[in-house]
């Protein structure tokens, strides 16, 4: 318990805490109960049977209900507490219910039957978890198949997406050229039209392309995302044009400067941009929905909102795989998670 | 062939003009130091040069060819810069290969030339560190460690060893000596440091307000001052001036502004009968005697063991330094009289600034 | 790379590092604007521009066709007024409320503190949920007999009909909206924060700086750069938010919570029929005043950076 | 040669076909139906845009049944209109629009809304249920009382649709059509009042209605499953997940839906069919793979597999043995079946009428607005008649 | 009180032990300056003192009072950077009124005190440009003002006039000086600067690789160096060394290891018969002339114009340096003979360093 305290009452550096450790400390907990409670919650919630998910009021943990196997019954039984009447404190099995009343029996005793009022007991529940909102995902459908497909677009559009956006914001924001102003401009107002609007005029397009029913249909628009090459642009305007000038007196071309120096000085941004753009196309589902209509070509997230009907949704297997496609971004995020944090300590010089 | 030519070049950033027109001309081979004070323009001549910095008007030239619109990257240039500008995220082996490989050094050939280049500025034990973990000398070592290892045609170093100690400071001016000598490129050198500008160079250049005071060789820098400026600005401590008027008749006697006498020499200057002028005497030529025709208040004493120096005031105020050898007796609050020999005196107009002296 | 380096020089270099994502934008980013700018000019319900007959500014006429702006009842199109007024309000709260949190929440993550990749992910990890599952999420826990109301009871305040009351509705979807995008600015901001030299705030420390101060005086003017993506990027994300809201409570009661993307889908592509013109001009009427809205934030940064 | 199929699930639909196709397959060799499962978001929205755009799939399951019609492939030339006729009849007719009465469409999917009603509740209450003439209003009155009785919070729920509240609505009077078939929101006003004030006086459970916007769907089966609610009107596709979610904790039963002052009592019917495109490579085989589906052997094994309600005359009177269906459940879908002959012919046409999607997007908007408190009835209804005659401006 | 402590001070990074154990006591009001060759740790101790940096091991006390864990901003410090660290977002006048601002100065004050420290470090024109519109002197100096406007207890000078002019420097060496005499505070004061160091200490730290060699008086330091490394790195240029064997018998006897003898001092150091010593002796006392007893071949000669370096070597290749004032007429290539006055060596064991001075 010391050591406990003693983890946690330290800073990094060993020092004692100052006041605004313990604030911080208070309100990452406090943190930790609002962002992440919820998502234990759908977590655990992914582990509930369907009828488990409707029920007022909700659980935190799964339960499910005990049954019984008795000889002479087919089916499991359900087992009941009794809290009232001459049988308190029994556990039985319900054979059936008839209105007020329900038929039990004894499971010591299964020969005799009793009728026991239906407000008098209570289920015996205990903590079970529906595994198999998980396995029927695998029988249903080619999960290994959509998954590729999700790795494949998400990789890809990530990549040429930091590529294009880094090497534009490398010209946007350390070239002074004429048109510069325009450019950017253009670039924060692609920003303005929201993506539902231009789904329709882009579709058309992309038909037109013959990239309809194929990856690259998704792969090539998404790369083309404003938001990145303005996040990357603003972050390099901090890499100092000192090091850039040693760079050109070390001969490198304008390129190498690029590649040698930029890139690696803008880790955190691009580690950033990482992150979203791999979110972003691994979560995506409007544009896949619209231009993928094979089920060959499917994305882990057109199959998981393949259980959204029209008049019902089936919420335990759509939480399986929530949880299931969120597992790989969760670890992507977690690796690159790390990068943010090799910003310049000092700028190497003075 | 790597000459250096500068045409009446200026920049201006906006409407400061921080360099004035400026007319150099750098042989091939020559090590050229750039002195001044401190804001004169040194490091911007040096940028302008490199290609790094945009030319407001004139001409570069560099072995006789315009460079004015080509880019730093093909000047065939290196740089030591004064903030040293270090790769912070490479180590200090990547630091050193990175300009080798720009220009598709063989592996081997980077490896030696990196352990070699580090070995001869003491930093081979840290050639796996990120610039953050060194130390500030450490860094400058770096910096001089990335342009030296390219041995490129010509070499512009801005205050390469201002932070490093005494010894190993005399141990790098040996090694970029002798790296002069080896490669026999062409260098341009920014320095605040006299003995170094001294000791290293063929040529100097002393800058003021973005202006050319002075080029020439060290010794006829020292020996024979253009003007007043460059009198006291090179060779430290500072000339010590004192001013006065020719005396009417007598060419050869100078009346002080303190009411004191004095001889000038004989011959060798040009002065006019009556004309206000400035007289030079550097301290380590001023002699405290009895008979010396100046009376200095001494207002402090620096004992530097193997030297001192005494500094003190005429009594008009004009500051005196007086260096001595060995460890002197004289105290604060003393009032010493000092002269100097005729011959190691300059003379400079008063008005103008200019020196005095013939031919 | 030289070779080209030199024929074009510097300056005209940056063109090539600019023309392969200029290319991807120009096709699938500015081409569907313009198409857009069609759609808004034509009538009917046909999806293909060929087939849409010409009306020039009458979508536009229809969506302005006001007795009193701020009275969107007296509006022709009353839906779409609403819906302006409600994502002007949504915007003003959780822009700021989701910048100023997603500022404090990038500070402290950035501190030297244990655990630090396991704080950052809690935080970064609600914008990994798809909006269907946020909106699930926080239905449990509000609904009538949802978590919440469970521990009001427990601690004797009491339950609330969070949903059906409009107030409460819409404050908690801009709780909701903050909650799953606050780790993306939180994210960005944190990246920026180490663009700061770290030698810096030892001189601030020095110079005595109380936190504040040096929050005030060394960490907002050095982080604006990023400040200001957040901010733009803030803004426009904010006015277009949908999905989640959408989700959660379909815009209601009644239209408490409808905003304009939503008004924009339902004309344009859930309805029907399909009014792709009206969409497209109610889109084009936000992104201009977005436009306008962002041409402020720039300046009103370059200005504090020049000044 | 490739055939694609779009479908979509709200059980296991898509599952069922692909399995009784494997059979179609094996008997025209060389023919391959894919199924593409998708979610029904893409039937509603991207659909429409991609036959559009002329890449649509071969065929499709859709719920928007006349106005996807101008895309529709008439498979009069490939089958026995006949035997058509004379299953599916006057369903056949919500496929068809103005000039286009071809044959389009195989109703796969028969729904018919009504009530469900919590019998425990009533039970423990000793409340008897009303009759099968009983109106609303009788109903309003039952429920409130059991309400009262168990202190069970909500009496009635009613799910937040256009296409739920039509059958009430027509029995309070609303025509829908106009004198020239156009639609209208004449004679709806009765409705809406009755209805905001069972909102307002806590008969219908509020939540369902004033917690959401737009015309996003809302239901109250949640409600009803964990024993909240007396008495829930939906429709015949919710009996598989009382059957399964209920469980032992009541009992319940359908009731069909109660008569209005207008006389009627009628449900309102509905589904989904499979259709083929117009676009297709392969007309005639799309139209065989249908006319397959179409046959009354397959038709019944689907039904009972999927545990719809047939549409196919000689499938639905030979009575439908659902697949593992309870008896409560057998019982309630038999009840729905035999309400069909209570819909009143208003419902039937309203069903095929293109122009209902618009129509039961307006009435749930505005509809709403007026239970919030955002319009008065009055206001409400008059919007309703503005924004129908915009919507049909628009689409002309 | 400002007195500081440093009691067995240790500073690891990972495994690397930089700082070893210093342990070291500055009086109130005392100037101490640190030196030592690039990299020994001197920025590490400062960062150290000022509570930058943690510490590893040992104990400081500022006033008396153990500050190990009081945060920097609360130990009443004022540092200059070696590398500056200036705010790159304020100007000048900014970056001077900042700490100012922080203690809640008054208005008025603020601006008459940083018009007085702008005009003291001659930065009074640049007020309103940032930082990177200066040229690196002008940074340096800006750095400087932002410590010295605060007026604190105590100083931390890390190389604060390494990028400055010979004039300026001399100027600013003197103003801190004043300063010093003024606010009557401790300062701390690293430097490279054999001049800084000897003019401006009342004490000197020599510090090699993370230990504390000496600690003294610059003239003590000088004088009375303790061991072979403080006699080297005191003084420029560098002490010579000749190694030899005190004679079997007579112990005022020197067999250098070139096979010449020298005569030793006769009293003042506890060399014993036939052991192994280092003479040390600087080259400002070597005199060449013809009874020298060691041959120095000459190497290169620097004439500075006042005076003039001769480097050669012995016989064994012992480096040898003579300094002598005026310009000499050695030249390159030359054998000399070179001697010194017995008083002014300096003996050393071979084999421990350490100093063989008596009392
Ligand atoms: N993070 C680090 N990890 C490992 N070693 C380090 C780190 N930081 C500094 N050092 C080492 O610690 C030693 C002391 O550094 P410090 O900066 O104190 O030297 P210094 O005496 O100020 O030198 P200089 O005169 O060159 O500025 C150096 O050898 C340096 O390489
Ligand atoms: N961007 C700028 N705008 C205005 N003035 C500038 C700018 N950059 C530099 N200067 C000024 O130009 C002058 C020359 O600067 P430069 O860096 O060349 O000086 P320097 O001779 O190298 O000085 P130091 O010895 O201090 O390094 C300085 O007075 C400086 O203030
Ligand atoms: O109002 P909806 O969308 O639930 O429609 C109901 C269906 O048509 C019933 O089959
Ligand atoms: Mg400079
Ligand atoms: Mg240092």
């Amino acid at each position: 318990m010391s050591r406990t305290w003693a983890f946690l009452s330290a800073t990094r550096g060993g020092a004692r805490l100052h006041w605004t450790d313990w604030a911080s400390y208070g309100y990452l907990f406090l943190g930790v109960f609002l962002m992440f409670f919820p998502v234990i919650w759908l977590v655990l919630s992914s582990f509930k049977t369907e009828a488990d998910l409707q029920r007022y009021p909700p659980t935190f943990l799964p339960y499910q209900q005990q049954t019984i196997t008795l000889d002479g019954y087919a089916d499991p039984l359900p087992l009941f507490e009794i809290t009232a009447g001459e049988h308190a404190g029994m556990i039985l099995a319900q054979l059936r219910r008839v209105g007020l009343q329900a038929q039990m029996v004894d499971p010591a005793n299964p020969e005799e039957r009793l009728t026991i009022a239906i407000a008098d007991r209570v289920p015996v529940e205990r903590f079970t978890l529906a595994t198999e909102n998980y396995t029927e995902l695998f029988g249903r459908f080619n999960f290994l198949l959509y998954f590729w497909n999700s790795t494949f677009i998400t990789v890809t559009a990530t990549l040429i997406m930091l590529l294009t956006n880094s090497m534009a914001a490398f010209a946007l924001s350390k070239y002074d050229f004429r048109g510069r102003t325009v450019v950017l401009l253009l670039v924060i107002g692609t920003l303005m039209i929201p993506q539902t609007v231009v789904l329709v005029p882009l579709f058309l397009i992309v038909t037109e392309l013959g990239m309809f029913n194929s990856l690259w249909g998704v792969i090539i628009p998404g790369a083309a995302t404003p938001t990145g090459v303005f996040l990357l642009r603003q972050y390099m305007l901090t890499i100092p044009d000192e090091i850039l000038d040693a760079a050109r007196m070390d001969k490198a071309s304008e390129w190498k400067i690029y590649w040698r120096i930029i890139l690696p000085l803008s880790a955190p941004a691009i580690a950033v941009l990482a992150i979203l753009a791999i979110m972003w196309r691994w979560n995506d589902f409007l544009w896949p929905l619209i231009v993928l209509t094979q089920s060959e070509n499917f994305t882990l997230q057109l199959a998981l909102n393949s259980f959204q009907g029209e008049l019902q949704t089936q919420w335990s297997s759509l939480l399986a795989m929530t949880v299931l496609t969120l597992l790989p971004i969760a670890m992507v995020f977690m690796f690159l998670q790390k990068y943010i944090a090799t910003g310049i300590a000092s700028t190497g010089g003075k | 062939m790597a000459s250096i030519e500068l045409r009446q070049v200026r920049k201006a950033y906006g409407a400061a003009e921080v360099i004035k027109g400026i007319d150099l001309s750098i042989a091939h081979g020559e090590f050229c130091v750039f002195v001044g004070p401190s804001g004169c323009g040194k490091s911007t001549l040096l940028r302008m040069i490199s290609g790094l910095e945009d030319i407001s008007g004139g001409e570069i030239a560099i072995g006789g060819e315009v460079v004015n619109r080509i880019p730093a990257a093909d000047r065939g240039l290196a740089m030591v810069f004064q903030s040293y500008a270090l790769y912070p995220h490479m180590t200090v082996r990547q630091n050193l290969s990175f300009g080798l490989e720009n220009i598709n050094t063989p592996r081997p050939e980077i490896t030696r030339k990196v352990a070699e280049v580090s070995k001869m500025l003491q930093i081979d034990q840290l050639l796996d560190r990120r610039p953050k973990d060194l130390s500030g000398g450490q860094r400058q070592r770096v910096a001089i460690g990335r342009a030296v290892v390219r041995e490129p045609r010509v070499f512009l170093f801005d205050e390469p060893l201002s932070n490093l100690d005494a010894e190993l400071r005399v141990d790098m001016r040996g090694e970029i000596a002798a790296l002069h000598r080896r490669l026999g490129n062409t260098m341009i050198y920014v320095t605040h440091d006299q003995v170094e500008a001294m000791t290293m160079a063929d040529k100097i250049a002393v800058l003021r307000l973005g202006k050319l005071e002075q080029f020439g060789a060290p010794l006829d820098l020292y020996n024979r001052p253009a003007n007043l400026f460059v009198a006291g600005f090179i060779g430290s401590p500072k000339m010590n001036f004192l001013t006065g008027q020719v005396d009417a008749g007598d060419r050869s006697l100078l009346h002080l502004d303190t009411g004191e006498t004095l001889r000038l020499p004989a011959a060798g200057f040009a002065q006019r009968a009556g004309e206000k002028v400035t007289l030079g005497i550097r301290p380590n030529h001023m002699q405290a005697s009895a008979e010396g025709p100046v009376a200095v208040q001494v207002r402090s004493v620096e004992q530097l063991g193997g030297e001192s120096y005494v500094y003190g005031h005429t009594a008009t105020g004009a500051p005196i330094t007086v260096h001595s050898p060995g460890q002197t007796r004289i105290a604060i609050g003393d009032t010493v009289r000092v002269g100097a020999p005729e011959d190691e005196t300059h003379l400079f107009d008063s008005a103008s600034g200019l020196s005095l002296r013939e031919g | 790379m030289l070779a080209l380096q030199r024929m074009l020089g510097i300056h005209r270099l940056a063109w090539v590092f600019l023309l392969p994502n200029l290319l991807l934008f120009g096709l699938f980013a500015f081409l569907p604007v313009i198409l857009n700018v069609a759609y808004a000019t034509t009538g009917g319900a046909n999806v293909l521009l060929a087939d849409r007959p010409y009306v020039g500014a009458e979508n536009f006429g229809f969506l302005t066709d006001c007795a009193n702006y701020l009275d969107p009842n007296s509006c022709r199109e009353d839906k779409f007024w609403r819906a302006v007024w409600n994502t002007l309000w949504f915007v003003t709260l959780q822009v700021g409320i989701m910048v100023g949190f997603s500022l404090l929440t990038a500070i402290v993550l950035n501190r030297e503190i244990r655990a630090r990749g396991f704080f950052r992910a809690v935080f970064f990890f609600p914008v990994l949920l798809s909006p269907v599952v946020v909106a699930l999420i926080w239905k449990w826990i509000l609904q009538r007999e949802g978590v919440l109301n469970a521990f009001l009871d427990w601690t004797g305040v009491g339950g609330y009909n969070w949903m059906v009351d409009a107030d409460w509705a819409f404050g908690w979807s801009v709780f909701l909206s903050v909650w799953a995008h606050m780790g993306f600015y939180t994210l960005i901001l944190l990246a920026g924060l180490q663009a700061i030299p770290r030698d810096v705030y030892e001189a601030a420390t020095m110079d005595r700086a109380s936190p504040w101060r040096v929050f005030r005086r060394i960490t907002l003017p050095l982080l604006s750069p990023t400040m200001l993506v957040v901010l733009v990027l803030a803004l426009i994300k904010g006015v277009q938010t949908f999905d989640e809201v959408y989700a959660f409570t379909g815009g209601g009661p009644g239209t408490a919570t409808t905003f304009i993307i939503q008004y924009i889908y339902e004309e344009g592509f859930a309805g029907a029929p399909r009014l792709f013109g009206l969409a497209a001009a109610a889109s084009l009427m936000v992104a201009g005043v977005l436009v306008v809205l962002t041409l402020v934030q720039l300046w009103v940064s370059r200005r504090s950076a020049n000044g | 040669q490739e055939i694609r199929f779009m479908c979509y699930s709200d059980g296991n639909e898509c599952e069922v076909y692909d399995d009784v196709l494997t059979r179609f397959e094996a008997a025209n060799p060389g023919v391959d139906v894919v199924v593409d499962v998708v979610p029904y978001q893409a039937i509603l929205e991207n659909l429409p845009v991609q036959l559009a755009a002329g890449t649509g799939p071969d065929m499709a399951k859709v719920t928007d049944l006349g106005g996807l019609n101008q895309y529709y492939l008439d498979l009069a030339p490939h089958i026995d209109t006949g035997y058509w006729d004379a299953s599916f009849g006057p369903i056949l007719n919500w496929y068809r629009v103005g000039d286009r009465q071809g044959y389009y469409g195989l109703h796969s999917q028969l729904t018919i809304t009504g009530a469900f009603v919590n019998a425990t509740l009533f039970e423990q209450a000793g409340i008897a249920m009303p009759g099968s003439t009983a109106t609303w209003d009788d109903w309003a009155a039952a429920s409130r009382a059991v309400a009262e009785a168990t202190g069970t919070p909500f009496p009635m729920a009613i799910d937040r649709s256009g296409h739920r509240v039509a059958g009430p609505a027509i029995s309070y009077g609303a025509q829908y059509f106009d004198a020239e078939g156009n639609g209208s929101f004449e004679g709806f006003g009765p409705f809406a009042a009755a209805f905001v004030g069972w909102n307002e006086d806590g008969t219908f459970a509020r939540d369902v209605w004033a917690s959401q916007g737009g015309a996003t769907y809302q239901d109250a089966a949640q409600e009803f499953i964990n024993g909240q609610l007396v008495f829930y009107y939906s429709g015949s596709w919710q009996v598989g997940r009382m059957d399964s979610q209920v469980g032992d904790l009541f009992d319940w039963q359908v009731v069909g839906s109660p008569c209005g002052p207008a006389g009627a009592c009628s449900g309102m019917p509905g589904g989904a069919g499979i259709v083929g495109f117009e676009q297709t490579q392969h007309p005639e085989i799309v139209a065989a793979v249908i006319d397959f589906l179409a046959q009354e052997d397959i038709y019944a094994e689907v039904a009972a597999r999927t545990r719809n309600l047939p549409a196919h005359a000689a499938v639905a009177s030979a009575g439908v043995q659902f697949e593992g269906a309870s008896p409560a459940a057998q019982e309630a879908l038999t009840a729905f079946a035999a309400d069909l002959a209570d819909v009143s012919p208003i419902a039937f046409a309203y069903q095929g009428y293109a122009g209902n999607r618009a129509m039961f997007g307006i009435t749930v908007e505005r509809l709403s607005q007026a239970i919030v408190g955002e319009l008065s009835v009055d206001d409400a209804v008059a919007r309703m008649g503005e924004d129908l005659a915009a919507a049909m401006a628009a689409s002309q």
